[in-house]
């Protein structure tokens, strides 16, 4: 994939991009760079992703897998030499150069890493040098802790020296020397693979003494030395132990010999113990000083990024916030009546009309609430016009609710009914899925024989057959629903639909094709019905303050034509990329 | 074992629903209690979901953190409502007023301010969008859909305004049909995929 | 034959080109389906996000279940163990929320299990955060603004069956260095975000996700059944015009 | 206005201003209205689940119901069960048979829903609009008949070809892989200018959705404020 990498911030920018959506430099001039070299391998973003191997929390559980220091302490030298140095470390690469097992968006972190060693992401610096190690890691064994590590090699120094000494002796070629000669085994397989000798270091080879900064070898060294204590890591693995589930108590402690379950600080001696010196190279503490800084990083507190909210978007905002609410009161206050002079009535509005009058008297039918609190004021204004027609011959309704307000909303509505006293009204209560409920309720209705002893069903539809179904609802899905089960399962009776009118676009299809039987769902719907009535309720104010909202939409959408080649605010992060 | 158990309930569940379809009369009261099940399920469900809700705000609190004051107004009001509606009918009108004073004026005004938010970005369409064939339809169509609605095109029966205004009402649900006709399409391969267990969403592997 | 022989044969063919196809593509082909830019787009944000330090927040919708695209619902739950990789979540920035309790629920166990499979159970509290901020769509809006206005977010992901209501979402991130890519959602939704969101994944592209075996061989499916659904259509017409039909 | 109406009416004045607050920003008094109402709305869902499903529908007839009653609900409660038990981290594993259930169940409705009620009827509708029969209306020239039939058919094609996933076949290397075979990429193309207008509908019924319910608001506040005031 092509982008344009920010000559600033270093950030990827979509081409075509005018400026760096996260430091807003120019990126004019700069040409698109194909990050993605091999093409295919984009079709595996996301894919193939799978915990592999070779990522940073593997390197992470790596280190911090239960039971390796008794390895080390007891047999870690002998399990360390008789794996094979290669067996993972040397398959590792050819892996990745490969890339079959690697996901697109990791391959380019890294060849993104390689190129611009400065430009990658911290996170990024980090996985990279934890991989490193986690490669060399894994032909040895997983050091858990590596404060518990030491302080157990020096606990065993002090309590067998002559053993130490001798281990010591057995390792005269080995690079990084303890002035016992113990080293450890991470620090010598660095220097193995950078092929070097502590002869060869020569002058990059720096005493514990020499070493500046917070870095983990200073750090090491100052537990060596008695000065600190390792209270970041056991910090981090203290944490670590609460949030354990159950199962992994029964894995191998951190320590041997300790409580399973209990991560406890490892005593140090705080006597400085004599004749131990560190030499390690700037490369070794550079890579441990990584190391280091991945694995505080992963308790570490993060600070927030403090939302950065530009004045004059707010502005603009709020400005357009008050305009509206300005106007929309202006039209309400003005009481000003507008008579709608067109006559552009739709099929699918006199169709509700045609079905009522065409209804049967003692008629029955199902009315089906699917819609939420906040479309109260507007279902509310289209449905009572219609229900009130409705009362001259229905006998009975059936009411069921789809959404959780649906109840309450039903009883609200219909009591504000006139006439509705003397009709029989059935609750048929609450369904939390409505593609059950009109599944379930439809299948009822036809049912030729029935379970012995069945549990009561949820819902039930009289014996009788209905003259009529009418849906309220505030989305296309939900209607669409109804339709559906109502056109496979039940077609014979009419199906009306009264829908917010962001529902009623989508659904004009199927009353073309036929499947239902009339559709209200625009402002424009309602108010032709209620003129149509002769009835003029608060529809024909709220009719003036709808035209004054939508007439400002059209003019904002003009503006902002118009100042699109001259953009505002931070718009270019609108869509991201 | 649980994953083929997991797997027989998936697919005799669906096998069973969908032959419903052919043979209506004789399963529809097994359908009945199967998809009775199903709202149960659902039931306890939701349930649990409220407990992840609740038990957030629990540790909110207890541990102290910052909008931990939030949290005890969310539980506090929970409990309140949950008491009274244990106690009182569904039907009972305090406590619909209860529930409907404030679901609808906070559910509505979230709607009023959606509108100034599609106004905003209604000023932003063709920055986002760019020009294209997609966002020139979209922009067509949105300020001549508002347009019609206000009423302020009219003409008489028989003339080419008329014709030209039903042209234009009709265009929206030619590609509403298509978008229909892919839905079904994808519906129908994504069921069959869970019915065929080609895709376990539900299953531990 | 009548409408419901008719639906049959459809299903039957349908179930019959989905089997063999999922066969076929389990030896290791693989549909050549396109590349989509947002779908990219949602890969990339993540690497930015994760390099930036940033947090990430995805948003499963509202329903386990889909009517509009059947499955959406559940998809981002199949989709999501491909979101949780550990490199991605290390860092212990990344929210999950949703507003359906099947969904929250169903969702943890997805992270639970990915996180014992994969590696630490360590990131598995720390790593990954399932939120339930509101049990309804709009008292999820309601909960979830204060929190993703509160944090700079890197990357907002909207999977899963939501409404409208997802421009509040969007437009509280405004202003902010973030990646905004939203699949899907109801129709409502995608129109609502239209005009605020570059990387919209419309309509039945978020199938595209994941890509694995089974996955292209739904694609291959759909598409050959689109292809015959056209065919159909169009000789239908010329059938009916002519008066055959 | 009675002592009731005063203070059903100021609840919601209260949190109408209160989270309108939110256009100039989050504050304390939208988080407030939020969090009461997140509780009111869990609250009342709970209540709604337990009284109008749970009580009726599993609890009533295993404590009233005939032995071969509750022997029905035995499926319903182990599935329960689990799902309760999916909860406890050993046992999440649970989860998957009740899902697996619902899984199932929702797919095959939508399987049968999407065949039966949409596929099926849109496809003959497509095709019915090319009937002859309909061309003798008196109210519509055939003309137009014709071009609205045509229209369609193009529409839905175009429509389709959209969202056809296939990538440009690869005899060409330098294939743009985002690009679909060329009808698709041509009928695509037209078919985007479709899709952009039923979206751009679908905007403007939002849209009209979302300035109804914020006329609503406003007129509410407007009438409380007259009616608090001493108007009527």
């Amino acid at each position: 994939m092509a982008v344009l990498i920010c000559p600033e911030c270093g950030a990827e920018n979509a081409p075509g991009d005018e400026s760096c959506w996260a430091c807003k430099t120019s990126l004019e001039g700069v040409d698109a760079v194909d990050v993605s070299q091999q093409e295919d391998r984009v079709e595996d973003g996301l894919d193939f992703v799978t915990p592999s191997d070779d990522d940073l929390p593997a390197l992470l559980n790596a280190l911090k897998a239960d039971g390796d220091i008794a390895d080390i302490s007891e047999g870690g030298e002998e399990k360390m030499a008789g794996d094979s140095p290669g067996s993972e470390s040397e398959k590792r690469p050819d892996v990745d150069e490969s890339g079959d097992d690697i996901p697109e968006w990791l391959r380019r972190i890294r060849q993104r890493a390689q190129e611009e060693k400065d430009s990658v992401g911290e996170i990024t610096q980090k996985i990279s040098a934890a991989q490193d190690s986690l490669a060399e890691d894994r032909s040895g064994s997983h050091h858990e802790n590596y404060a518990a590590w030491l302080e157990s090699l020096r606990i065993e120094a002090q309590q067998n020296p002559e053993k130490a000494d001798m281990e010591g002796n057995e390792s005269k070629d080995e690079d990084v020397t303890f002035s016992d000669k113990k080293e450890p085994e991470w620090l010598r397989k660095i220097r193995r693979e950078e092929g070097k000798t502590s002869d060869e270091l020569g002058s990059e080879v720096l005493s514990s003494e020499d070493l500046k900064g917070d870095s983990l070898l200073q750090w090491l060294v100052d537990i060596e030395t008695g000065k600190a204590k390792p209270e970041s890591l056991l910090e981090a693995e203290e944490i670590e132990s609460e949030s354990i589930d159950m199962e992994m108590e029964n894995k191998p402690r951190l320590i041997e010999g300790q409580d399973s379950g209990v991560t406890r600080e490892i005593p140090v001696d705080k006597e400085a113990p004599q004749g131990y010196r560190l030499e390690v190279s700037r490369e070794e503490q550079l890579q441990a000083d990584q190391l280091s800084a991945t694995i505080v990083d992963e308790t570490a507190a993060r600070p927030a990024r403090e939302t950065k909210i530009r004045r004059g978007k707010w502005i603009f905002r709020v400005g357009v916030a008050v305009v509206l609410i300005f106007i929309l009161s202006l039209s309400l206050f003005s009481k000003f009546e507008f008579d709608l002079t067109g006559d552009f009535v739709k099929p699918q509005q006199t169709a509700i009309i045609a079905w009522i009058e065409q209804l049967p008297q003692q008629a029955s039918i199902l009315i089906v609430f699917d819609y939420h609190a906040g479309f109260e004021y507007e279902m509310s204004l289209k449905a009572e016009p219609i229900l009130q027609e409705l009362m001259d011959s229905v006998s009975e309704i059936f009411v069921l609710s789809t959404t959780e307000t649906g109840v309450l909303l039903s009883q609200d509505l219909l009591d504000g009914i006139n006439g509705i006293e003397g009709i029989k009204l059935t609750h048929m209560g609450f369904i939390p899925a409505s593609n059950y409920a009109a599944f379930s309720l439809l299948a009822d209705a036809n049912s030729v024989w029935q379970l012995a002893y069945a549990p009561e069903a949820v819902e039930t539809l009289p014996q009788r057959d209905l003259d009529g179904v009418i849906v309220l609802s505030d989305t296309f899905e939900g209607s669409r629903i109804w339709i559906e089960q109502h056109q496979s399962r039940f077609n014979q009776v009419p199906l009306n639909l009264i829908v917010s009118a962001q529902a009623g676009p989508m659904l004009l299809p199927y009353y073309e094709s036929g499947q239902v039987n009339s559709i209200i769902s625009g402002w424009t719907d309602t108010r032709m019905i209620e003129k149509g009535r002769n009835e003029e309720k608060p529809i024909a104010f709220i009719w003036q303050a709808y035209r004054a909202g939508v007439l400002m939409m059209i003019i904002l959408i003009v503006l902002g034509l118009l100042f699109v080649s001259n953009p505002i605010g931070d718009e270019n992060t609108g869509g991201a990329r | 074992m649980k994953k083929t158990l997991s797997i027989i309930f998936a697919v005799s569940t669906g096998v069973i629903v969908l032959a419903g379809y052919f043979f209506k009369d004789q399963l529809n009261p097994i359908l009945v209690i199967i998809i009775d099940w199903g709202v149960l399920l659902l039931a306890v469900l939701g349930l649990i979901g409220l407990a992840y809700l609740l038990k957030s705000h629990v540790l909110k609190l207890f541990h102290r953190e910052k909008g931990a004051f939030f949290s005890i107004i969310v539980l506090i009001s929970f409990f309140i409502i949950f008491i009274t509606g244990l106690a009182a009918s569904m039907q009972n009108p305090f406590f619909r007023q209860l529930i409907l004073n404030v679901q609808i004026p906070v559910e509505a005004s979230l709607m009023g301010i959606l509108a100034v938010t599609l106004l905003l970005s209604s000023f932003r369409l063709i920055r986002i969008r760019g020009w294209n064939l997609m966002s020139i339809g979209f922009l067509v169509s949105v300020i001549l859909s508002l347009l019609l609605n206000l009423d302020y095109f009219q003409s008489d029966p028989g003339t080419l305004g008329r014709e030209l205004i039903a042209f234009w009402r009709s265009l929206p649900f030619v590609g509403a049909r298509g978008i229909l006709l892919g839905m079904a399409l994808g519906g129908l391969v994504i069921g069959l995929r869970i019915l065929l267990t080609l895709d376990r969403p539900y299953s531990e592997e | 034959m009548n409408w419901v022989s008719a639906g049959w044969i459809v299903i039957g063919f349908s179930v019959l080109l989905l089997v063999v196809l999922a066969i076929v593509f389990k030896r290791s082909l693989r549909y050549q389906s396109r590349r989509v830019r947002e779908i990219e787009a949602m890969v990339d944000s993540q690497v930015v996000s994760v390099e930036r330090g940033m947090n990430r927040h995805i948003i499963l919708g509202d329903q386990l279940w889909s009517w509009l695209y059947p499955g959406l619902g559940l998809h981002p739950l199949s989709t999501l163990p491909n979101l949780l990789n550990p490199e991605i979540a290390a860092d212990g920035r990344l929210t999950i929320s949703t507003s359906d309790g099947s969904l929250a629920v169903f969702a943890r166990q997805i992270v639970n299990r990915s996180y014992q499979d994969g590696y630490s159970p360590f990131f598995e509290n720390r790593g990954v955060t399932t939120t339930l901020p509101g049990s309804s769509p709009l008292a999820f809006t309601a909960g979830l603004l204060p929190e993703i206005g509160k944090h700079s977010q890197g990357m907002l992901l909207f999977l899963g069956q939501y409404g409208p209501e997802s421009a509040l979402w969007a437009e509280a991130l405004r202003g902010q260095d973030r990646f905004l890519v939203a699949a899907a959602g109801t129709l409502e939704a995608q129109a609502a975000l239209f005009s605020q969101v570059r990387n919209l994944i419309l309509g039945e592209m978020v199938f595209m996700l994941p890509k694995n075996a089974a996955n292209s061989a739904s694609l291959l499916t759909e598409d050959i059944l689109r292809i015959l659904l056209m065919l159909g259509l169009v000789l239908g017409a010329i059938l009916k015009l002519v008066g055959v039909l | 206005m009675t002592i009731s109406e005063l203070i059903w009416g100021a609840v919601g004045f209260l949190l109408t201003v209160m989270i309108l607050s939110y256009l100039i920003g989050d504050n304390v008094f939208f988080k407030l209205a939020a969090s009461i109402f997140i509780g009111v709305t869990a609250g009342y869902l709970a209540v709604l689940l337990i009284k109008e499903i749970l009580w009726p529908y599993l609890v009533q007839p295993i404590i009233t119901g005939p032995w071969q009653t509750r022997l029905w609900m035995g499926i319903p409660i182990i599935l329960i069960i689990l799902l309760i038990l999916s909860q406890f981290s050993s046992l999440k594993g649970l989860g998957s048979i009740p899902l697996a259930y619902l899984a199932g169940l929702s797919a095959a409705i939508a399987v049968g829903g999407a065949v039966f009620g949409t596929l099926l009827p849109q496809s003959r509708a497509v095709i019915d609009a090319f009937d002859r029969g309909n061309w003798s209306s008196p109210s519509i020239p055939a003309w137009r008949i014709l071009l609205n039939a045509l229209v369609m058919l193009i529409g839905t094609l175009s429509t389709l070809s959209f969202f056809y996933f296939g990538r440009k076949w690869k005899s060409d290397p330098d294939a743009d892989p985002t690009q679909r075979p060329f009808i698709f990429h041509i009928l695509g193309k037209i078919g985007q200018v479709f899709i952009g207008i039923t979206l751009g509908a679908v905007f403007a019924g939002v849209f009209s959705s979302a300035l109804i319910a914020l006329i609503g608001r406003i007129s509410f506040v407007s009438r409380f404020i007259t009616q608090f005031f001493g108007g009527n």
